[in-house]
This record gives C-alpha cells, structure tokens and sequence, in this order.
C-alpha cells in the first residue's frame, strides 16, 4: 500500500543535506509551508541554497533560516520588503549571495524543470540588467532570452488537503507556486491541514497529481478554517486579530 | 483650474478608459486605486499574477482570508465566475498576451516606450524585480500612472531612461497628473491635457517635443 | 455585461477566412468538437491548416472536412489509423501537407504559443528523422532539440460546461488539448453541453479561464449522461449500443 | 519446455517486476496486457498520456464512457485516487522523468540501448509517432517487450538500429519470449533465461556476443 503520509514534522524534512538546493512554496503567507520551515530550522541542515518568491520577512519561517545563517544563496524575484530586515542584513554584510529572477522567469524556468524542459526563450528582461550576459534570439520578429531550469533537491509546500498517493488540492491564491515546484523537486515534502482517505479528492480537480509528491504531513486545521469552513477571525499573516484574542 | 489633477482623480480617469470585458492587471502601489473607480456597470476583469483572475474588493476585516491575497500581499475578495491557478499558469496568460491592459507605475519612460519602474540603479541597493518585467511586456496595452514631474522637478518622459530597464519599447499610453500622453511613432502625443495645461507648456517642463496626433484618432 | 454565448453554431464559427490555421481539440471521440467541425464544413471555410492529434477517422468529423477538400496542410502526431482512410488516400495522392510532430513536442509547442514562449529545447525526438533538420544543443550533459511554438488563428474545443464569461470545465480524459488550444489560438470557440450561471463553477476547479475563451455554444447534452449523471448506454464512439437503439 | 514463452507469459513475468508503488505507462499494444498480471496485493498507478494517472481495468460494455479511455482509445476506467490534467501536463510529466516505469514495443532495439519502434521507413508507409518518442525517453526505465526473432526469424536485438530510430540510448532492459536482457554498458547482458534457451543459442540467433553481468547483480 502505498502511503506518504509520516506522523511528524520532523520525519518529513529528516534527510535533508547540507548544500541542498530546496524550494520553498508560498506567496506572502498564502502557501508558506511554515511547519516545515520551523521543522528544518531544527533539523540544522545548512549552505542551503533557497527558492522561494521573496527572502522572508519580519523574524520567522524563511527569515528565522536565513537568520540562524543556514542559508548560503537565495533565488528570489523580490527580497527587499519593508520588514526583509534579516536578509538586508545578511546581503549587505556579504553573506549571502543573491540571484534575482523576474518572477514570470521565476514561475517558468521552475515549470521548465519539471516538464524536462532543457531551456526556453523568454520574452521577460530583454534589453535589461538581468539579461546581462544571457544569450538573446530573436524569434519570429521578436527578441526572446534564453533561461534554464531551475531544479531543487527538495520541496517544502503547503496544500489544504491529501490523500495517502499524495494527491493535492490547494485554497485559493495560496496555490501560487506549490504545484510547479512539487514536480520541480527530487523529493517534494508537502504540510497539509488534513489527509482525507483515498478517493475523497475530486479527480477533476486535483492539482498536483500524487507523483510528485514524497511525503506527507498533516500539521492540523489553519486557523481561519473551521471544517473546511473559512471563520476568519485573522490578518493577513494568519495571526489572530487583537478582537478574538 | 489647477495645472495638476490629483491621483485619485487620475485613476478615475484611467478606470473610465478600461472597455467592458477587459481583462486588466494593476501593479502595486497607485495603479491599484483604479480598481475604485471601474464603472459599476461594466464587468472588468482584475487579475492578479499570484493566481487569480476575477478579484474582487477588500474584505471587512473580519472577513480577511490569508489565502486570497493579491500581488501588493493585502487581503482581497473574488468574484462569482472567478478562477485560481499555479503561478506558472498565471504568468503564461501574461506573458502570452492574454490580458488587455496593464497599469503600471514609472520611474521614467522614454520616447520609445521603453520603462524604468523597478530600480533606480542607486549604489547599495537591494535589488528587487518581482513581476514587474513579465508585466511590462506582457499585456496587449501597457499604461504608465504617474506624476510627470519628480519631487525634484524633473520630467519622467524623457529621451532615453537612464535608470535601468524594466522593459524595452513596451508602454502603450502614459497618464500623468499633468496630461495623458500616448507613446506614437514620432514620440510622445498628447492625447488629453488636465487643467490648464497647454502643449507648449508641456514641452518646456519636459525638454521633449512632442508628436501630433492625426486629427480624428482615437 | 460579458456574455461570449452564442445560440447556435453557425454563429459560433461565422468569420473563420479561408488559409485559417485551427486547431481541433480531442483524442479520439473524447474532447472532439463533433458539433463545431460539422458547423465548419458547412460554413465552408477552405485552404485550412489543421492541428490535432491525428488526421481524421471514418467518414464523419474531421474526415468529413478533409473529404471535402478543405485543409491544405495537418499537423499531428498520429495520422496513420485503421479508418483513417480519407488522409491515407488525399496523402498518397499529394493532395495534403502533413507535417508529423511527436504528441508531447505537439502538447508543449501548442503551450508554448499560448505561454508566450519563444522556443524551447526539448527531450524528445533527438536524434530521430523528426528532428532532421533542427537545432540541437548539448545542455546540462543532455541533448535537445530547439523547437517552436503552434499558433492558430481559431481553436475548435469542446467542454463539459461553462459560464458567460467563457470558464470551462471538461470531463475525464475529454480534457486533453482544450486547455492548452484555447490559450493558444486568437479566437477560441467552445462547444459545451450546457451553459450555467456565473458563479456556478468552482473557481478552484476552473480548467480553462474565462479569458482565453471568446465564443461559448451549447449543443446539448452529451448522449452517456443525464442531467449531468453518467447513464452509459453508448460504444466508445459515443453511439447508442445496439441494445439500446 | 519450450524455447519460448507466450506473450501472456511474458506479460506476467514483466508485471511481477513492477514494485509496489510505481507509475507506470504501457504502451499500445501488447505491452497493455502487463496491466492484466499486476499483483493485486501492489498498488501500482497506471498513466495514460491522454491525461489520466490511476488508470483502471476496461468498464462492463454497458459502462463505457467516451470520455474516459486510454492512449490507445479504449474504453478504460478510473481508480480511487486517481487525477486528470491536460495533454501538456500530461506529457511534461513523462518528458520531465516522473513515470519510474514504461513498457514498449519494439520493431529493433540496439546494443547501446536505442530503440526503433514508430517506423519501418518502408517506402510510401504513411508516418505516425504518436507518443513514442515522448515515452522512449522520458520513464526512468523504458521496459521493451517483444519477440525475440520477427516472423522472418531475424533478431529484433540488434548491433545497430537499421529501421527510423525512436530514441537514442534509453531501453534499459528488454523482455522477449526467449529470454530478459539488460542493457549494460558493453552490450545487452542476459538477465533471465526462459524455457532451455542457452546464452550460446540466444548468441547464436542473435548474431550479438552478450556482456555478462556481474554477479550478484539485482
């Protein structure tokens, strides 16, 4: 029987080396696998090498990494933010190294690795500092620059729901960059609210077929859900509004 | 009259130029005050590059849901006949051309159409892109929102950008506190001037001269 | 108020210029537009370019519009069938253009158009006459080949259900190309079983979005289902079984 | 005993290879008898490129759906657990090396493990690829299955490939009715003999000088 599920935090990011390359899902907090993140912080792998939309912010998940100095390079579209205080730090004192990638590059050349995609012409950056250096073509009357994949050792994502195959369904915008990464990963490590019995996802709509999925853990209800009911009752990072404290 | 409208009353005046049924993208920042004003009785459609097409207002605080935020990361609501998807997906329908205008803002825009908006090349600063790139040479019109003039005075269409590239020969049509100007074959035309403005005015304040439109264009 | 709903489908293919290039959405009766190509070989289009996955079977749907002279040239991955015997004939006799593209490259260029891509290297066909002539390139350790996005000026698709804003859901394996044609072609036609109210989708199991959709008509229900219940009933053609004529 | 077996034979010998939790596509054709001897007590996913991974047995006649078939459009069902995606999904999941497992024909397959098994460049032949290409080269391991000899008695494992190759180096191992060979790095090596076939006999109707695998080998 095929099962992917593992009991704990823990096990699921067990095994991870130093120097790794790993993704980690989530658009602000929509889609932060923050357990995973917390759980490899204290599994300690370090010279990690980081894939993620941004390079965390305020002082927990991806900051509190970056913070604890495991973190050797960053591939990000966008790490300055108002409260990216622990990267700006950290990049300014020279010890972190930066690779910036518009995010619609970002997206593709993490699809591209997935889909066994060698390199692709994209229409994003030409003529900018970040295609310095980077082959052009033009195609068709248009100029296009030449990016590669971007492959990871592992995924850290976050999805609402699973099934022991590994099947997943996300939540609204929280979706973002859970599903390219998953198949971009050698071994993709998936936090979910629940682990429904097999057959309970609607096959139609299952985003992220089970393939691609190496483990999963069930780390309980987010706060704004009651049964799968949005309650609300939260900001935008997920934390308690003063009112229902 | 003043020389300057204000910027609520220009993302009123971009809102009014967004067709029924368009597809639109704001960029964060000013941009995203022209969702206030779209027309009530056209149905526009807001997408937003985390993965959402069909956004709708902010919640009531009570209703905000870290789950459906939009690209600036602030609480936002969908509408009925919405739709989600990955950040490939959403990125694919911008840079496939498929969405009809995109709102940005600038730090200049050349007579070309060429954009800065995501860096002014300062010395020690932290670069930071996002989705600006793929936005600025992905919808079918490019719109710039901004002031003409910096708080230093000085114009932000001009010859050739000196801050470094968001996108090249990609903005469309440029809306400033001062006049509404559209990027044509000959360099910028004025398409609509606010207060009393004038041409020749314009001219003086940004060094440039201006094309004519064709009587009778759009 | 948008409303991309026509009422019937000689409206829904009104316009289509002699020389269009249009791709045909299905993999065998699954996805295939049946309604739509009839409303095609009686609008009377011709010198069309078609793209599918194979070139026609039997006498009825694309075969139809083959056997009536109308497309210059098809590209696809499977011409060559047990019925296939209109292409088979128009093919021995030079009267058809054929140019054979492995299903994945078809899948991924079809994409590629819609996603704005340039080009892109891929895996598949290196080193095979389906190659001869093209681009390779020794990327990361392995060899690809440069391939190139498919455009259409129209896609022919069918769909399980829609709204007036054009989102689509499919059904099963029904659908294949849907997807990745309607992104990739200038005007996408849509042929549903039936038309719900706006909001009657769920957005997170939308397939196809509303933006890639420009005309919407309902033929009815499919024959194996009621009221959305699958009742059977039909051989996989989708023809009633005996026992039940 | 025979010299032989029979393709159901073979078809169970493959199946009774496939561990427990693979993804597995079979191609069209005899390799879609392997489905019918997979051990009931594994759970082994099946894919279908037309979009479908969890693919179940053949429906009764009056279940069949025309929406739910397999690559060779067959009526087929789905398992609990089981996902639909669209054609280039899909195909980037072979293409990208996700299926551990892909069973093919095969019209010759070479010693260095390139395979023919689309065409036989026959003059005037009409020509369809299909997914072949996509499957040859896209599983971590592409399974051949197939007769040793053709009707004319001539070797289908061959030095080189004479007929339209499908893909470069990528049969990792071959099963035919006389015996399974790996692909190894000096030629194919004999892994199993059926019936009282010798490697001196299989040598013999082959032409080919096999390479011996070390022992203990998996």
């Amino acid at each position: 029987m095929i099962d992917k599920t593992v009991t704990d935090v823990a096990t699921a990011v067990a095994g991870i080396d130093d120097g790794a390359t790993i993704m980690v899902g989530g658009f602000g907090r929509a889609g932060e696998p923050a357990e995973l993140i917390d759980a490899l912080i204290a599994q300690g792998a370090s010279e990690l090498t980081i894939v993620n939309n941004n390079a965390g912010s305020g002082d927990t998940g991806l900051a509190a990494l970056l913070a604890a100095g495991r973190v050797r390079k960053i591939i990000c579209s966008f790490p300055r933010q108002n409260d990216s205080w622990v990267f700006d730090q950290l990049y300014r004192d020279g010890k972190i190294e930066l690779e910036l990638v518009p995010q619609g590059n970002l997206a593709e050349r993490i699809r591209a690795a997935g889909a066994g995609i060698g390199g692709f012409y994209s229409p994003t950056g030409v003529g900018t500092h970040l295609a310095d250096g980077k082959e052009t073509r033009q195609l068709d009357g248009r100029t296009y620059v030449l990016e590669y994949p971007i492959r990871a050792d592992v995924a850290l994502i976050s999805a609402r729901t699973a099934d022991r195959w590994g099947n997943l369904v996300y939540r609204k915008t929280a979706r973002n960059f859970g599903p390219v990464m998953a198949a971009a990963a050698t071994a993709t490590i998936v936090q979910v609210d629940e682990v429904v019995p097999l057959g309970a996802l609607d096959p139609e709509a299952v985003v992220t077929p089970g393939l691609y999925v190496d483990r999963v853990v069930a780390v309980g209800e987010r706060r704004w859900l009651r049964d799968g009911v949005f309650v609300g009752g939260v900001d935008v990072e997920g934390r308690p509004r003063k009112e229902h404290v | 009259m003043s020389t300057k409208i204000d910027r609520l009353t220009l993302a009123a005046r971009i809102a009014a130029d967004i067709p029924e049924g368009a597809t639109v993208n704001l960029g964060i920042g000013a941009p995203t005050l022209v969702a206030n004003f779209l027309p009530p009785d056209r149905e526009i459609l807001l997408h937003t590059e985390n993965g959402l097409l069909g956004m709708g207002p902010p919640p009531p605080n009570v209703e905000i849901d870290p789950d459906l935020i939009n690209a600036g990361k602030q609480p936002v609501t969908a509408l009925a006949g919405a739709a989600y998807f990955h950040h490939a997906d959403s990125f694919a329908m911008m840079r496939g051309g498929h969405l009809d205008v995109c709102v940005l803002g600038a730090f200049q825009v050349s007579q070309a159409g060429d954009l800065s908006n995501w860096s002014t090349g300062a010395p020690g600063a932290i670069p930071a892109v996002g989705g600006a790139m793929d936005l600025a040479i992905g919808a079918k019109n490019v719109y710039v929102m901004t002031d003409l003039l910096t708080k230093q005075g000085e114009s932000k269409l001009i010859a050739e950008c000196s801050y470094p590239l968001t996108g090249l020969r990609c903005v469309t049509r440029v809306y400033t506190d001062h006049a509404v100007f559209d990027v044509a074959a000959g360099g910028f035309a004025v398409r609509e001037l606010f207060g009393h403005n004038t041409v020749d005015h314009l001219e003086k304040l940004t060094g440039l001269t201006f094309a004519r439109l064709e009587a009778g264009a759009p």
